[in-house]
């Protein structure tokens, strides 16, 4: 039992964007556990009001460097879902692929560079590259496949560059796609071992009851639209997302929190896997069950291994879709665009959560009201719930601030926040 | 001059022939917003892929000789020592299957400067001199201007020369290479009939072109008018792009720029074509930039193009393909400029 | 990491830098991982004592400090101004940082106070108008990018450590993109600011057949009068031209006059 | 199918044969740094040794040639030979530093390998002057191209007139080469040595370089259309101020070299960088008789 406990995390480190973490415990009761969202907000609804459609796509891709394509993707779907443009089925495999390997590349960056360290004890990545050298090359193979698909692909794996309203700009070329998916199928071998990896890694022993909100999978793992489900019980369509989300303002937060049927919900990886786990690929199932991992799972720190099942999955499903693609006849790459006033909705899961933008056009597809809702802002609620509980649970095992604190910022990171994109 | 015929589907077994080597043609890279297609030199394997009725090509088949950015030498470094190793970056030969008589002029012009002058670059030499060239005649473009520049006809410089004649074309050879590679295809020699015509699409030919410049004392006049305001007309369109340079056959400026690998166990020394309209061109050690106004730097290239050059080889450093003003997105085109020189109403 | 470096015979010391973030998408970090084949020579050459978003020591004293992102609120000005007095070498980190960045398109509004409504209701937040580094203090290298290219990231590393001239093209994106041979995307109907952009990104969107849209800031010798020219002659509004260079303020100084006649587009009160 | 034969253009028999053998283009002679010597804040004199002793002795240059001096991965940059033709593929070379190349090879210490190549360019016509008065003038950096001329000059003090020199720089502390000119008086010649801003150490003449130009003509006046050859290297500015006053006192302006300078990225006549109009100034210069420079068109 502990008595008292004074936590100050002053800005987070290996998170994306800036957040700090406080814990007061005295006499044995938690008296203060608060999750602190100190970025600056850089009001891209206000910005967007004004503007023609085609800026949405190019700008919102900048509301994150990580996810960059999972925005651009959710802003065009949103402006093609106002304007009724249904994208072919091309265009919606080459998305899908994109978003594959956007996935792909987010989660290793985080299960390598942020979260393996605190499984290593180190601070760094850096220092791994002397001492477990294969494992900092395994984790640059992978994030360079991911990479250079997404390269091939959009254009750029950051901000992409080929990705418009109506389709691509341009098409990959097929060789390039053949190579890739060769690349992918030899990768699987890096994704066992990872799989090894965080198999030896002792994953906290901690678990609160949660509601999971994701897309719900209609014969396949939902990535781009359908609609929304929760755990507990909650179904409704992809433009009805308002009710979903219910975002408000709390102090000591610049970033808008959410609530559904409880006073937070969880959104992500395990989110994703908790809601749709049979329409996981047999692979990406048969990792999950090895690493103990079965819906529904309420140990957030298990979202680091939904994460690493999910790379199976993606990259299972990339080779099938290049395999698809490249069998077929290149169609035509962009669609005609026509603006129409109306309301369009785009729901896409990116890889921290379910992702939300939604614009109103004017009939001259200029953007009149903009909102977009981001996974990370939907998880505040449940981190800070997620501390309490914690900090509660192991001032209760007596546990020392130095643990306390290491577990409530390795919470945190196991969330994968992406803080700047929860503020925009 | 050995003149052959051939029946025009022989053409598809030369082709066949030269395969064995590197072998780049015209093909169509895609079209405009209005469907009108672009063309493109590009590496074939395939007959069928070389369109040789092409119009022109956005791009001179420039990359292939004189590439726009070239390693010039790398080293490796040792203390306060070092090796230098240099390759000129070409081990085959290449064949240059579809060129128009502007651009085999165009290789002609570079010769003066990179082979035959003072200096002779290796980097252009090895690439020159390894050229297996097939010329074809062209239709003449409302923008070509190449027969004001007496471009319109390649006198030299190619190794076989190809004009339509309808069912036939008329071949002309000019190297022995070229000459070997005839037992490839069923040839005939030409009949006074196919001499007749032959002559008579010339003729027919030169009739289509619509562009010209005059050239009539073109190096005096400029000399006369380098104060003329209407320089400062063109400069003030003038974006300094460099885009006219860079779609020119013949524009070879460069900058070069020595980088150091990150491992500072390495460096080279590359070359990039530059245009002398780019704004720091002409700018010294020290910061001071003898053609700081963009209109001197569009009158610098006029001046090298149609005057210092003929002062040094008694021709123009321009073959009137037209590109640049083509490309131009301000329209600054050399009819244009030259006429407004001369001060002709346009 | 110590043992010093050295290049032709020249001792260099390898630099403590430090990486910091202010209001940014935190992109142009994330461009540091990556060209994976690179990494380890890139921070070889580096000796990083700060680096929030990859690691957890933290250590004061550092040389270089790369700084990513604008600034848009007062502890952010208070952080640089601290930053600028440790550092030897301030280098703006992206376009954020070099012009404001895509950040910059909310001061376009002349009712700040709808600008906060729009987006937190009557919910008090605190926020100044988008301002670049050089704003506050003085930078000392600029690299150029939305997002930054790495490639150009470790020429300009290499060149401070080795002690060579931080140069950068004064020319525009059009040689780059004609040196890769790409058809004009005014060819192909679509707008580009290839033209008045600074190079140095090997021509990137155009490349992928995307218009540039000036992230790089203008070339040495912009001609932006005639480029309005020339986007009216290909059927472009000054909208669609006023889009693209007011995107990431490094044409802050040529929008003014294309901003007069757009009508109100703003609601709410907003005026531009 | 059948290949073409490949053409290996170094070893390719030429009978045309350029002047130059294409394999030197780009093979410089490899040279070590053998001596540095600062002689202000800003200027290093650099003794350059090419390391073959074949390559070395085959070096042949004349006064107001440059070479380009590599160092790898840093840059490459023209500079006009200091020393005297005597001493072959010995150079000195006095730098001045501004930028980049400069820069770095003031951090250079002795025994560094650099690449030079050259010698490149036109020379001052020292032989076509032998019998006749010289006027050596220099401002600032202009010295460094002019002290070869001036040695050859001396060298072979017995073949010419009246030597005149005369030199002017901003500061006493930015005089170069001042351990030469006690030895060069010795060789009855007339060096006269002005500063603008004078300070304490400084005994000499003050004022700028015209000035003393203008009191020397008057006692010249009598030669300068007959039998005198000028040599004027310094910034535009100042050589045109200079060459103007030479004319109006009737020296012709066939009689009178310059140096100019450009940016030059081959000095092969390739790169056009250093073109003025459309002469190469790598090729035709940079040496060059003030009526051709008059001639052409934006020179100064
Ligand atoms: C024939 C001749 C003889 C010479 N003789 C001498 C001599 O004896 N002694 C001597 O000291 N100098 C001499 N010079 C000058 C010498 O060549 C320059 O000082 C040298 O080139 C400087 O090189 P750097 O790399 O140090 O400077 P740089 O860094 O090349 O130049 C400095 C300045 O030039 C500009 N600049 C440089 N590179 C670029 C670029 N890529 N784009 C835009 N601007 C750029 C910048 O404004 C910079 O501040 C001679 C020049 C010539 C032509
Ligand atoms: S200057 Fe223009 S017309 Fe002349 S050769 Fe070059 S691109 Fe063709
Ligand atoms: S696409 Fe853009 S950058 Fe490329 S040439 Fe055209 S205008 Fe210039
Ligand atoms: S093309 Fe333009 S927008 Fe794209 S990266 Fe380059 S400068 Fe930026």
């Amino acid at each position: 039992m502990k008595l008292t406990c004074d936590i100050d995390v002053h800005h987070l480190t290996r998170v994306e964007g800036h957040g700090n973490i406080h814990i007061r415990i005295r006499n044995g009761e938690v008296v203060k556990a608060q999750w602190e969202v100190v970025e600056t907000p850089r009001f891209f609804e206000a910005m967007l009001v004004g503007k023609k459609w085609e800026n949405a796509p190019y700008l919102c891709g900048r509301i994150c460097g990580i996810c960059s394509i999972g925005h651009t993707l959710a802003s065009i779907r949103a402006v093609e879902n106002c304007f009724n443009i249904v994208p072919s089925e091309q265009t919606a495999k080459l998305r899908l692929l994109l978003k594959h390997m956007e996935t792909l590349q987010s989660h290793i960056l985080h299960l390598y560079f942020l979260a393996a360290p605190d499984f290593l004890n180190t601070g760094s990545v850096f220092p791994l590259i002397k001492s477990h050298p294969e494992v900092v090359q395994r984790a640059a193979r992978l994030k360079l496949l991911a990479n250079d698909c997404c390269d091939v692909i959009g254009g750029r794996r950051l901000h992409p560059t080929r990705t418009v309203v109506g389709g691509f700009t341009m098409l990959p070329d097929k060789y390039q796609l053949e190579q890739l998916r060769q690349r992918l199928e030899t990768s699987m071998a890096d994704l066992e071992q990872s799989a090894e990896l965080f198999a030896s890694f002792a994953i906290p022993d901690f678990s609160r009851e949660t509601e999971f909100v994701s897309l719900k999978g209609k014969g396949s793992y939902p990535f781009i639209g359908g609609s929304l489900v929760s755990t507990d019980g909650v179904e409704l369509p992809e433009n009805e997302y308002l009710q979903m989300t219910n975002e408000y303002c709390v102090e000591n937060s610049t970033s808008k929190w959410s609530r559904l049927s409880r006073d937070s919900f969880a959104v992500g990886s395990l989110a994703r896997l908790n809601n749709n786990f049979a329409h996981l690929h047999p692979s990406a199932q048969e990792v999950a069950k090895g690493l103990g991992l079965a819906p529904v799972n309420h140990n957030p720190f298990m979202n680091n291994v939904a994460q690493l099942v999910e790379c199976v999955h993606v990259v299972q499903d990339a080779i099938r879709l290049i395999r698809e693609l490249t069998a077929a006849e290149w169609q035509e790459v962009r669609q005609q665009v026509t603006p129409q006033a109306g309301t369009g909705v785009a729901a896409v899961e990116v890889p921290r959560g379910i992702l939300y933008h939604c614009y109103e056009c004017d009939q001259d597809g200029r953007i009149v009201k903009a909102d977009c809702v981001i996974p990370t802002s939907q998880n505040h609620a449940n981190i800070q719930h997620d501390i309490q509980a914690l900090a509660d649970n192991y001032a209760k095992k007596g546990s020392s601030d130095k643990e306390i604190e290491l577990l409530a910022e390795m919470l945190v990171r196991a969330y994968d926040p992406c803080i700047s994109c929860s503020v925009h | 001059m050995i003149f052959k015929v051939i029946a025009k589907q022989e053409l598809a077994k030369l082709f066949e022939a030269l395969l064995a080597n590197r072998v780049v043609g015209p093909v169509r890279k895609g079209s405009d917003k209005n469907g009108t297609p672009i063309y493109s030199f590009e590496v074939v394997y395939d007959f069928t892929q070389l369109q040789l009725d092409y119009t022109s090509t956005q791009y001179p088949a420039k990359r292939f000789f004189l590439p726009y950015t070239e390693t010039l030498c790398t080293f490796e470094i040792a203390g306060d020592s070092w090796e230098k190793k240099v390759d000129f970056n070409i081990y085959q030969p290449q064949v240059l299957f579809g060129l128009h008589a502007c651009d085999i002029n165009a290789l002609n012009k570079l010769d003066k400067v990179l082979l035959e002058s003072a200096y002779p670059t290796p980097y252009y030499a090895s690439k020159r001199k390894n050229m297996f060239i097939v010329g074809i005649d062209c239709e003449p473009q409302p923008y070509c201007f190449c027969r004001s520049m007496g471009t319109d006809t390649a006198l030299h410089g190619f190794d076989m020369f190809l004009t339509d004649l309808g069912k036939k074309y008329f071949v002309e050879i000019q190297s022995a290479a070229a000459y070997n590679y005839l037992k490839h295809m069923q040839t005939s020699d030409p009949t006074e009939e196919d001499h007749l015509r032959y002559m008579a699409v010339e003729e027919a030919r030169h009739e289509k072109f619509m562009a010209q410049v005059d050239t009539t004392d073109l190096t005096k006049i400029l000399d006369m008018e380098f104060q003329s305001e209407v320089w400062k007309h063109w400069g003030d369109k003038c974006l300094s792009c460099g885009t006219c340079a860079s779609v020119c056959p013949t524009c070879y400026c460069y900058g070069v720029a020595e980088t150091v690998d990150l491992d500072l166990k390495h460096a080279a020394k590359m070359k990039h074509l530059h245009s002398c309209n780019l704004i720091d061109f002409a700018e010294v050690a020290g910061g001071h930039n003898f053609r700081p106004d963009s209109h001197t730097r569009l009158k610098y290239r006029y001046y090298h193009k149609h005057r210092g050059f003929v002062e040094a080889f008694e021709e123009s450093l321009c073959v009137g393909c037209g590109r640049c003003g083509e490309a131009c997105l301000a329209n600054i085109t050399v009819p244009e400029v030259i006429a407004s020189v001369r001060h002709e109403e346009i | 990491m110590s043992a010093e470096l050295s290049y032709m015979g020249v001792d260099l010391t390898r630099p403590r830098v430090a990486f910091f973030e202010l209001s940014s998408c935190e992109g142009c970090q994330l461009q540091l991982l990556n060209k994976e084949a690179s990494l380890l020579d890139f921070f070889n050459l580096l000796q990083v004592v700060q680096f929030r978003e990859a690691m957890s020591e933290k250590d004061d004293t550092y040389d270089v400090a790369f700084v990513e992102g604008s600034v848009t609120r007062a502890d952010e000005e208070e952080r640089l101004k601290i930053i600028r007095k440790r550092a030897k070498i301030l280098i703006a980190f992206g376009s954020c940082a070099c012009f404001g960045g895509v950040n910059q398109l909310k001061n376009r509004f002349a009712d700040q106070d709808w600008v906060k409504r729009e987006v937190y209701g009557d919910f008090a937040i605190d926020t100044q108008p988008v301002r670049p580094l050089a704003d506050i203090v003085e930078v000392d290298v600029n690299i150029y990018g939305c997002p930054v290219k790495k490639e150009e990231v470790e020429r300009i590393v290499t060149d401070l450590v080795v002690g060579k001239t931080i140069l950068y093209p004064k020319y525009p994106v059009c040689m780059d993109c004609k040196a890769n041979e790409n058809i004009c995307l005014f060819d192909l109907g679509e707008p580009c600011l290839g033209p008045v952009t600074r190079a140095g990104c090997d021509a990137w969107c155009p490349n992928n057949r995307m218009g540039c849209w000036g992230c790089r800031g203008p070339a040495e010798a912009a001609n932006v009068e005639q480029l309005k020219n020339i986007m009216a002659e290909h059927g472009f509004s000054s909208e669609t031209l006023l889009d693209r260079l007011e995107c990431f303020g490094g044409f802050s100084a040529f929008v003014d006059g294309l901003r007069q006649p757009q009508q109100d587009t703003g609601k709410q009160g907003s005026g531009i | 199918m059948e290949r073409l034969e490949f053409v290996d253009v170094l070893k390719e028999e030429r009978p045309e044969a350029p002047r130059h053998d294409l394999g030197s283009f780009e093979y410089t002679y490899k040279a070590e740094i053998t001596n540095v010597y600062p002689m202000t804040e800003q200027e290093k004199l650099y003794q350059i040794q090419i390391i073959d002793p074949e390559k070395r002795r085959g070096f042949t240059f004349r006064p107001g040639q440059f070479v380009m001096l590599e160092v790898p991965g840093i840059g490459e940059a023209p500079f006009s030979i200091s020393s005297s033709p005597i001493r072959r593929g010995d150079i000195e070379l006095c730098i001045r530093k501004v930028g980049n190349l400069t820069n770095f090879l003031a951090k250079v210490k002795r025994g560094t390998q650099v690449g030079i190549s050259g010698p490149f360019g036109t020379c001052f016509p020292v032989e076509k002057m032998y019998g006749q008065n010289i006027i050596l003038i220099a401002g600032g950096l202009g010295i460094a191209p002019l002290r070869s001329p001036t040695m050859t000059v001396l060298e072979n003090r017995s073949r010419f007139g009246m030597v005149e020199v005369i030199y002017g720089a901003k500061r006493p502390s930015e005089l170069l080469f001042t351990y030469l000119y006690d030895m060069w008086r010795k060789f009855d010649i007339n060096l006269n040595i002005i500063v603008e801003e004078p300070d304490h150490t400084w005994d000499g003449p003050v004022g700028l370089i015209t000035e003393i130009l203008q009191e020397r003509i008057g006692a010249l006046r009598d030669v300068l259309e007959q039998e005198t050859y000028a040599i004027v290297c310094g910034p535009p500015v100042m050589f045109t101020f200079v060459c103007n006053m030479l004319m109006a006192a009737g020296l012709p302006m066939h009689k009178m070299f310059v140096s100019l300078e450009r940016r030059m990225h081959c000095g092969r006549g390739k790169c056009c960088r250093c073109n003025v109009g459309s002469t190469y100034t790598c090729l035709k210069g940079p040496v060059f008789d003030y009526w051709s420079v008059m001639n052409l068109k934006e020179a100064i």
